[in-house]
């Protein structure tokens, strides 16, 4: 199939700051992201988990496939938002289908 | 004494405190007993639901007392000042950073509505009347503290601005507006309305309480178990120091209020409770270098147990002997 | 008319309909307040268990009455014609491209069951009786509009087939199997089997739709906020007059059918009230280029909350004018 | 003979094993109603916490019965030995491996709290007393049976270490630690403590039941399509005679302790059911090479339905016959 | 540790094809995947989220480890399911342990 | 913006067996991961899904970011733990920001 070029990158973030990068994405000009729930994890700020957590706790990660060219954009407007918090940044390169859509 | 005592004991071995303990106990055994995420939001919804309703019910069937609003704004005062107390104890007692010991202070002024909840079980429990607006109480004490943690930091040099969202986010607390609407709804709808969903939000309440103290002594043992490094002896001091310096600071306020013996004692229970729902999430966002590990576990492993058993039958004793009731 | 306003007046101050209107505004004030999806879910089984049983429960001590089979019959032919009117309607009212008004005509023909619920909870509040087939009704109502909606993107050159998989989920989606299933264990175990379940799914309803509406408000206030733009007056307007043309209808058919007032009040819920549970998914399969945000806006964010504070009364009113009651 | 099919008969028309089968036909019939996960585990902690409750408030008012001690022992012995008659009736009746026998024996071995639930209820439908602290008999049964599948893997040379992870995996399995915690909260607030959050553990709980049934029969209609394949007649026959001999050993021990007719009914209900938590976990964790679908499958979707339907009108009329009740 | 060369396969789709899907790549030879919950998420249709939700609505993310070879197989069956959904397929290259497992 | 050359491995384990694979990774130095749930899926051993499930049942995705020189200890270690276990370990070379994390 007719494959085109395209970066995977996976930002995991603290709950509380979800819609603040949200807005930062939509601004940065990315068209989509999607939002996954984590469990749980372990970092340099001990480990967590999301069982039996009331308030609006934990982590999720914000999946966003981008054209290369939208990339740097994109780490920056997420970088500002993550800049003073605990969360990961990773870019994968990756191939889609229906390129238009990105 | 003796009266404190057999109120302790009576407290003890309530199912309530007792399902907490149970959550404890198999947290620290590492049992791998859990409530799920979605159900103990659950619980918690059902919880301010039907504490809300229930003082607006009481508040429409007692008509609203001339000290509804003087109490409303003791609230506000008391959560705005309370953190100031708090970061200058953590001061003497701790040597936590200025961001922590902000972040801490914030939830000491602000409350922790199942310490409420489970204040108002014991009075009921008792016998004793209590005001029912002190539900309205405990909504406008929620925020205000973060207000004063935020000041502190700045005063450090660790400026901070509250943008238009935070402000929303404070303010707008899925908790603060639950337990404001139910009130709402429940000072609209009266006794008929309370009629209407009283086998739901009244007879199983003591029940479903159980359920989510047993849910709040999972996590809270987990979180001790987790954070123990970091908890040094008078970080765990302040987790019981404070609250008894609260509880002054409530009761004072109180007989200034002339509130009655059991509002006394709930006033006194808000302010030594912390808050572990509205406030972590704010501190997330404003305080992002604070170690949220400190602040929950000292307000859910230590503070929480410790109003729970002791602290309770102390306020209620304290609030008998000052009020005269 | 001062008998519908007091009406009117009586339902908005209930706590159900505050509860949505809690919702709603929490939403639109962008307050983080949330219910939990597995919550949510959970909640709309057991009102879907508990309506299912109770309506079985209530033929099974009545006895099958001479009109059960014509109104099913009716339901299904209702839910039949009714997205043909939906779909002139749009044409006439709106913009939308033919697909989308063939997705909204076919979530109007079916049915929303809390509408239902809500409905019958005015009739039990007013101690009006309605025929307790009327659940199984609208469990006829659900999927047959969706139908129409395919046969109508067909003949606008959109073909689509409906394969056995499709079918299935129409036909089988968990809502109708759980209110078609809880209306047969009903009849099947009647008075003696209710009161050992009654304290379960009788006594704490009235609380728990409090708690679902809350839910709803927020989804219907969100789903607005997010979805303001697609939205033209035309389509607005369709969100408002669709359901009293259904109502109409509905009234029609329960004067043939010979319905009590009850069940004419309900019938006409049934037919004012549009799906947003069933019909989205099997729309989302089957239709995939409508908008759902559309549909989905317009049943839960215009069409529910009319239904829930102005409808409900003037069906009733209309109800009991029209068949004397 | 009669007496039996009458209460089969009272017993398949209650909204219990009715709700069972609506999810079980549900699920036959690939109707995608579901209910969320988390939603099941909270009604299996509610069911849990309940019914331990319940008995240790049962245990309190009665007295510490003296054969309490020799009753725990007793389900200690048979929850280790049953797995060997299980782990043998395999070899004779199924080619299955032996890593997948002694997985299926361990679950033989071990209880079903909902079967045990079932039967207080049939019990108590039909007006019979039991011991209280059947309830501390049925979590002595949990774990036992795990230790002779893993003897009886190593004796075959697939030989496994228990790590002290494991051995508290096992021990302290979520629902043994909530089923005896909640049984020493009821045995220590006793009837006082019953009366506090009665109208939440007591009214709803057979309500609360039919949810959690439905639940049951969904995930065990939705096994059995899916593990067809691996299902021979002779590992579906050990679905329906494995519980037949181990109801059989309860009854033997019931009148060894001389247990009442109730108490042997429920001893019978738990040899003759099998685990479908704690055991399925620990097997996955001490026995990879299993196949868990194996398993699960024949618990929930043979024996558990045997039981529910024909298993408990069958062991309460040996039971009634055998204690001369 | 001895690693294999295969492809990830990242489909994000809409919950109620999500049985579509599934036949589609068991017919298609795909030995295995898994399904992960997807909370919400933004794109041309607008940003939806979970919260609440009643229905089968959302999406769900399928994430298929194959060899690279069953790749071109694998995106045809899927780009048939979701060719007139919103949706998205990414395919990254990756290392797995154990190839006979795929 | 400065990216750091990393790896990201993606282990689908059983939800059993999620405490030991974290011990095993903090014991191979890694410094953070985070799990992600699992709704379900379908390999060898056919397919399964968590809904109505309520024992510890089903699998959870951990996901480990790791400078490229700690992936081949991290893998020893998920391979000890999911060596005789079902389970899926993939390796996916990617770029991270902030690599003093890692
Ligand atoms: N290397 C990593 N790989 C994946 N997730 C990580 C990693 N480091 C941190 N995280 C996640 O980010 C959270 C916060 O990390 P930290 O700031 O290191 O405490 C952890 O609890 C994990 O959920
Ligand atoms: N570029 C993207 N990256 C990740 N997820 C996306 C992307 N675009 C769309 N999605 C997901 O697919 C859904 C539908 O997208 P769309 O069809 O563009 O509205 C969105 O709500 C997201 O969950
Ligand atoms: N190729 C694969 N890609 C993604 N997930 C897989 C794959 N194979 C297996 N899995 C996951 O691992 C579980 C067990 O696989 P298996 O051992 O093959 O039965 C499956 O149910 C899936 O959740
Ligand atoms: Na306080
Ligand atoms: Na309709
Ligand atoms: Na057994």
């Amino acid at each position: 199939m007719q494959t085109h070029e395209a970066r995977r990158v996976e930002i995991i973030i603290e709950a509380p700051m979800e819609r603040r990068l949200a807005e930062a994405l939509t601004g940065a000009g990315v068209t989509g992201f999607t939002v996954l729930p984590v469990l749980g994890g372990s970092g340099r700020s001990g480990q967590w988990s999301r069982e039996g957590q009331v308030g609006r706790s934990g982590m999720v990660a914000v999946i966003c496939i981008v054209r290369p060219e939208r990339v740097d954009a994109l780490l920056e407007a997420a970088f500002r938002v993550v800049e003073r918090h605990i969360g990961v940044v990773s870019v994968t390169p990756c191939a889609v289908l229906r390129a238009e859509r990105f | 004494m003796d009266g404190i005592l057999e109120l302790a004991r009576q407290n003890l071995i309530s199912p309530i405190i007792l399902s907490f303990a149970l959550g404890f106990a198999a947290a620290l055994l590492r049992s791998d007993l859990s409530v799920p995420e979605a159900a103990a939001k659950a619980l918690s919804i059902y919880l301010l639901f039907a504490i809300g309703f229930k003082g607006g019910v009481s508040v429409a069937s007692h008509g609203i007392d001339a000290t509804l609003l003087a109490s409303l704004l003791a609230g506000v005062v008391l959560s705005l000042l309370l953190p100031f107390a708090g970061f200058a104890l953590l001061g003497a007692m701790t040597r936590l950073p200025v961001t922590d010991r902000a972040a801490v202070a914030a939830h000491y002024g602000s409350i922790s509505i199942v310490t409420f909840v489970a204040a108002s079980s014991v009075l009921s429990t008792q016998g004793i009347a209590a005001e029912g607006y002190m539900v309205a109480v405990a909504a406008a004490m929620e925020a205000p503290a973060i207000l004063s943690a935020l000041w502190l930091v700045a005063r450090a040099g660790g400026h901070r601005e509250i943008d238009r969202d935070l402000w929303r986010e404070i303010l707008l607390n899925g908790s603060i507006v639950l337990l404001v609407g139910a009130f709402l709804i429940g000072l609209a709808t009266g006794e008929p309305g309370f009629s209407r969903i009283a086998s739901f939000i009244d007879a199983p309440f003591q029940g479903v309480l159980c359920l989510f103290l047993l849910d709040m002594g999972l996590v809270a043992g987990r979180g001790l178990l987790r954070t123990r490094a970091v908890l040094a002896p008078g970080v765990l001091g302040f987790g019981v120091v404070m609250p008894m310096l609260g509880a002054a600071a409530g009761l004072g306020t109180a007989l200034l209020l002339g509130l009655s013996t059991g509002g006394a004692m709930l006033l006194m229970a808000l302010c030594a409770s912390a808050s572990y729902i509205a406030v972590p999430a704010a501190m997330r966002v404003a305080l992002p270098d604070a170690n949220p590990a400190v602040s929950l576990t000292l307000a859910l492993g230590i503070t929480f147990p410790f109003n729970l058993t002791l602290g309770l039958p102390i306020y209620l004793a304290a609030a008998g002997w000052a009020t005269g009731g």
